[in-house]
């Protein structure tokens, strides 16, 4: 590393607010923009998140896109230092709690709860409890592959469940399904993001440049082209219909001023917080972390929470401002 | 008469043998019936009709977006790699096995290490084969590889090792070298037990296939009973399990077939 | 010259003591029968002389030299069992030593060659008694045919001595007379000495020119047992528990050079090798 | 001398057999010293240092929310889950082996679904899977069952069928009956024959059981590796890995050993 | 009575015709060897007897009703490998026919049962010379007691017909002298009707009471490709493809009643099988 490169690798994995990615990669748009900045870009397709997120901390990748919880525990706990690129969306109802015939949040008091253990879901089950006085202790979790939680919902063990779209809305079709909380209560709190490696992208600014151009091209397709949302809507296994069911519950940004708007706000530092401090209980920061401030995240003000020494994840709005200047 | 003496006539077989199946057939039928007189949507255990739909859909409508069959090109996708990588494994199990099997020196250098490899979980080293061997195709065929070569290597050693010393003996008394016997008394003995190893090697494969093709695909069988989980649809996942199931049988049944004829001299040496 | 010389062999497995002092000088071009009950050592001392297995002490002289540590050209063999390939043919397995003493890498002769090694292995198969079978796979054939076809592999390589375990243990009577004309008249015919385990008497004297038993001690461990006898000296009745020759005669008359000529089948056997062209034994 | 007949004696063997160890150990440390070299933090090859560290904290520090040593718990509820499986499979595996291997009316009967059923990917089917069996235990022993009795059935089918007509036969002229030749006859030949089928599937058993553990569980071996997969704890996977490797292999030296001390008549017969 | 009749019996698989025509009488008591070349049906023939395979024509009928078309306990066999059960010791094997007999369920008896059958079988196997290796499994056995120890296993369910496929093949003469004696000494004291197929016609003359010789007939397909012949007429050389009996000895003198006192070993039997209690043949 610390050397100008000319191919780049970026990993993606299916998830309503990542689609545009497959899209632009075979659209063209990727090779419009890498060739306008002299470079190449492969587009890889993941069906397993964390192992995208692990490849890309291992270095096999430049880039990645990931949750800004994920950001914090894998990559930069990991000792890589992340920047977030592109702040594509937050999750606005996609990730939901779900009871089976039960319509309070608070009778989920006592049960076994099935969620990706370390997950948003993780997370977003923390934030539920808390808005009900109830901590973890009052629930039992149990680690459930994402894969098969629709299916095991059917079962009758499972009664309560914390999962994402897609598979929300397949569990919200059986008659018995509630939904109790969801993402839309915490907005901005589960952030989707592109992130690229900070010494590659310090080394080769075009880069960034191009992640951001293609996105923002994706984007005005995403709005305006039928084909194009078609097109995502069977990538991720569904249909038109289905694929606007899943848009509705996530805000996307649509135009870097509102991505600029949002990564700029105070909000942000509150969210960096929470998340910092749930991932420590967890002891998610790594073995050696003192407090939740063991990881310092650089905000695009340059102000930092936690430990400024040990900057590893840091949102920067300088490409997203220059698309927004038209500078790309 | 006993029991073990009664021997079925053709007809009879025929019947006997079709009643497991129509019992399973018969099974799912009632439990769907079931599930769907409860809930008209239930997708777990759908109907024929639905499966059929989905079969028609995925099989025989070009999927708008690439004008691809669908069904038809994850199955290309699939067995290419599939077969690239059972051939690889076949070739490496080959050379090694007789290495491992025939050479004192050579079994004792690496006959432990494949024991002790062999035992390994391939599926929980996934994260360090990704790295080493990126995502491509290749990854995914080292997958299969890595889980199936190594049995086949202990298979093929301890299959070289039965050959009856008798015939290596023999073959040193004609003259041959190492490298002769190896490759003119020893290779062609193997080559029709590796077929019966092989086969015992696809059921592996296909598994190891479909959990490279749930971590990082754009296409094959394994992909897309991965993607529509999510959607618990199973009029899909099921035309394309029995699918797979068909693809495995007809692999084992083309390998049994090629064991007979390529090597006609095996069916009377393996029952004397 | 291809006299053999066993120079006070002993061998041993472990603490099992299979054969005891052997002290045996056999000449050039004997025909040497052995017998002894089973277990008595008889394939060990055979696998001695193959190379297969090295004597615990003593050495073996062939020609006047060490024995080599392994099998050779020079020595050919036909086990009861697995003498033949199970994967080749007929011709095939006959021209294997051909095509092992000519090409070192592939193994395989092609061309020219080929046609020639053909020609020679055919008119073995046809002195054995198995033309016709060419194509065949031994799986198809008779066990008499099959060690008729181990003979015929073994001898493809002209070795100097030529060694048989009980080779026609599994025959019936009829086939083993033919496959005893068969066998003397290749003994006659070329330079060769032949060690031969037979567990039938009978067959020794006729076809050996020297029968030498081995015998089993009695008081061999399973044997005490049986006999109820106590062990006594341990150390005596380890010692003594390994076989040694007992009896060896010079069978008479000498029958070098006098084909048995009186069976129909000898006959016949004799004109084929009298008639084909190119089988060195016949020339 | 060939080198098919060079036979290296004792401490040559373990010199030998030790090198592809030492190697695969030796690459490993360059590995991991330069991407260490790199990036101190890095997760993917951790130090071995660094895996002590993690495996002190796995195996011989309480948890402090349960108070467990996590690894020892871990190791108790995937063993407990993966013994009891074996065991089930075994026991069907012997009773419809002999059925099929023994009764033309069986084989008839059984023989062609077990083959069919025996190329289903069970992963593909899991959804099915989890309404007939719930989530807890009892699914991951079913996908374990499901996993690898059929083979076990095929195989034993097999080896019943190898046993020579010619003992029935003698069998049945000391007046047996089915049900006697079942019990006294082909049964206690089937048990050591059964050991080696069973080594077999020590492999497919650990892989199903991972695969179990990754799907919903809260403890066992592959939940941890699967759970801490999430922050590429690679200092705890592979020191899990060995583990189970370790594991896996002691299993198959115990049946080895029981083998030989439970049968024996086996290693006899079996040569003959 | 256990006389047997072969009754117009063919024999063919698919096209190949193995037996023809064969009618043939048995007399109770007799001792029939039956020899012939490889291959020309002498199992095929035994099979049939046994109940393993059913004629294709014609009929047998054992004691004047047709055979039981399955392998019954009246009807003991020897084969020449593969005859005894690798997993029981020597005492078990002996004993499993009185198991199967008695303990329809679990076939093992248990208690004053078991103490009876053990005592019963432990004189069978001091008869055929196995005292002392009672608790040995088979694979420690040699050859020769293997067979003993199957004799033993088949006479201990007290047969009517005993059927011996080349039982003594793999054996070698001292030993199979011995064993004669043991044979023709449990024929003679059993009421035994015994067929013996071998390949050693001495063999066949020493022992049996009537020496029957199959044939293969020359016109069988691979003869004729060896012999160049033409088919012909299809149907005539598939007809004529059978093997049918050829030769038919009654030996002289009778041999009944008449045991081999001369050996050493025969006498030693003798006094054995006097001095047992509960062996119904010395009574
Ligand atoms: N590799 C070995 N290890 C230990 N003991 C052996 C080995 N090979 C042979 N023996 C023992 O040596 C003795 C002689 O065996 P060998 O095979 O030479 O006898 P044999 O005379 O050929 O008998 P048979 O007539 O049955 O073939 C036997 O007691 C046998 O158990
Ligand atoms: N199940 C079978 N199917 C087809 N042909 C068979 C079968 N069993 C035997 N034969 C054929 O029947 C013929 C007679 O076989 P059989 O075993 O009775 O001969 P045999 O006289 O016992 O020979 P050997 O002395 O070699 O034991 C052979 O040509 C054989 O190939
Ligand atoms: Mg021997
Ligand atoms: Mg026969």
């Amino acid at each position: 590393q610390g050397a100008e490169k000319k191919d780049f690798k970026v990993a993606w994995s299916i998830y309503v607010g990542w689609m545009p990615w497959g899209y632009a990669a075979d659209s063209g748009i990727v090779k419009k923009w890498a060739d306008k900045y002299g470079i190449t870009i492969e587009v890889k397709q993941f069906n397993d998140y964390v192992e995208s997120i692990n490849q890309y901390t291992a270095g096999a990748f430049d880039a990645v896109t990931l949750t800004n919880m994920d950001g914090l525990s894998i990559p930069a706990a990991g000792g890589v230092d992340t920047t977030a690129v592109i702040v594509g969306d937050f999750s606005n109802g996609n990730d939901a709690v779900i009871l089976k015939g039960k319509d309070k949040l608070a009778d989920i008091k006592g049960q076994t709860v099935n969620l990706v253990e370390f997950s948003v879901s993780h997370y977003l089950l923390a934030r539920a409890l808390e808005s009900v006085k109830l901590a973890e202790k009052d629930v039992k979790v149990v680690n459930t592959s994402d894969a098969d939680m629709a299916s095991a919902y059917k079962t009758p063990d499972v009664t309560a469940v914390v999962t994402w779209k897609p598979i929300v809305s397949t569990i919200l079709e059986s008659p018995d399904a509630r939904k109790v909380f969801d993402s839309s209560q915490i907005p901005g709190e589960i952030i989707d993001l592109m992130v690229a490696n900070t010494t590659v992208l310090k080394d080769n600014p075009s880069f960034g440049k191009a992640l951001v151009g293609i996105w923002y091209d994706t984007m005005k397709a995403l709005a305006s082209d039928a084909a194009a949302k078609e097109h995502m809507a069977k990538a991720s296994g569904t249909d038109v219909a289905g694929f606007d069911e899943m848009l509705g519950t996530t805000k996307m940004f649509y135009e870097p001023k509102d991505a600029l708007a949002f990564v700029n706000g105070a909000e942000l530092k509150t969210t960096t917080e929470r998340v910092s401090t749930f991932l420590f209980d967890k002891a998610l920061l790594g073995k050696d972390a003192k407090s939740a401030g063991a990881i310092g995240v650089e905000f695009p003000d340059k102000s930092v929470f936690g430990d400024k020494a040990n900057v590893k994840l840091r949102y920067d709005a300088t490409f997203m401002q220059a698309a927004a200047d038209g500078k790309l | 008469m006993r029991l073990l003496n009664i021997k079925p006539d053709r007809t009879w077989s025929f019947a006997l043998a079709a009643l497991p199946f129509a019992a399973l057939i018969g099974a799912y039928l009632i439990g769907s019936g079931m599930r769907l007189a409860e809930n008209p949507n239930d997708k777990l255990l759908p109907s024929f009709n639905a499966m059929l739909d989905a079969f028609r859909h995925m099989a025989l409508t070009p999927d708008p977006r690439s004008g691809n069959y669908l069904m038809w090109s994850d199955t290309l996708s699939s067995l290419s790699l599939l077969l690239t990588a059972l051939a690889i494994s076949t070739f490496i199990a080959l050379v090694f096995g007789i290495l491992i099997g025939l050479l004192p020196i050579a079994g004792t250098t690496f006959g432990p290490v494949v024991a002790v490899a062999s035992m390994v979980p391939p599926l929980a080293l996934l994260p360090i084969l990704f790295i080493v061997l990126g995502l491509g195709d290749g990854a995914k065929i080292a997958l299969i590889v890595i889980g199936t070569t190594l049995k086949l290597i202990r298979d093929m050693a301890l299959r070289v090792k039965d050959i009856p010393s008798e015939l290596l003996i023999k073959a040193q008394t004609l003259g041959a070298s190492t490298w002769q016997i190896a490759l003119r008394v020893v290779l062609p003995q193997m080559l029709p037990r590796l077929i019966d190893s092989v086969r015992l090697e696809i059921g592996p494969a296909w598994l190891f296939l479909i959990a490279a093709e749930a971590i990082a695909a754009d296409s094959g069988l394994g992909y897309r009973i991965f993607l529509v989980r999510r959607y618990l649809a199973m009029d899909v996942i099921i035309p394309y399990v029995i699918w797979i199931t068909l693809l495995a049988f007809l692999m084992d049944l083309g390998l049994r077939l090629l064991q007979r004829k390529a090597f006609p001299w095996f069916a009377g040496a393996r029952t004397a | 010259m291809t006299g053999i010389v066993f120079d006070k062999v002993w061998k041993e497995y472990g603490d099992h003591v299979v054969l005891e002092r052997i002290d045996i000088t056999i000449a050039p071009r004997s025909f040497v029968a052995l017998v002894g009950p089973s277990g008595c050592g008889k394939t060990t001392f055979l696998r001695m002389l193959l190379g297969e297995e090295a004597p615990t002490r003593g050495q073996i002289l062939v020609g006047g030299a060490p024995l080599k540590v392994e099998p050779g050209a020079d020595r050919g063999v036909v086990f009861q069992r697995y003498s033949v390939f199970p994967h080749l043919t007929v011709l095939q397995n006959v021209m294997i030593g051909r095509e092992f003493e000519h090409s070192r890498f592939l193994g395989k002769l092609l061309g020219a060659k080929r046609r020639a090694a053909e020609t020679e292995a055919r008119t073995l198969l046809d002195a054995v008694g198995l033309a016709g079978h060419e194509t065949k796979y031994p799986a198809a054939l008779s066990g008499g045919m099959q060690q008729r076809l181990a003979l015929a592999q073994a001898l493809n390589r002209k070795p100097k001595i030529l060694l048989l375990d009980e080779p026609f243990g599994a025959l019936d009577p009829g086939i083993r007379a033919d496959i005893h004309v068969l066998i003397r008249k290749i003994w006659n015919e070329n330079d060769l000495t032949v060690v031969m385990v037979t567990h039938d008497l009978s067959e020794a004297f006729r076809l050996g020119t020297r029968v030498i038993a081995f015998e089993r001690p009695r008081n061999r461990p399973e044997e005490l047992e049986r006999y109820g006898a106590t062990l006594g000296d341990d150390l005596a009745a380890q010692t003594q528990a390994g076989a040694s020759i007992t009896r060896d005669f010079e069978v008479w008359p000498k029958k070098i050079a006098s084909p048995l000529g009186e069976s129909d089948a000898g006959t016949q056997l004799d004109l084929k090798l009298a008639t084909s062209n190119d089988n060195p034994a016949a020339s």
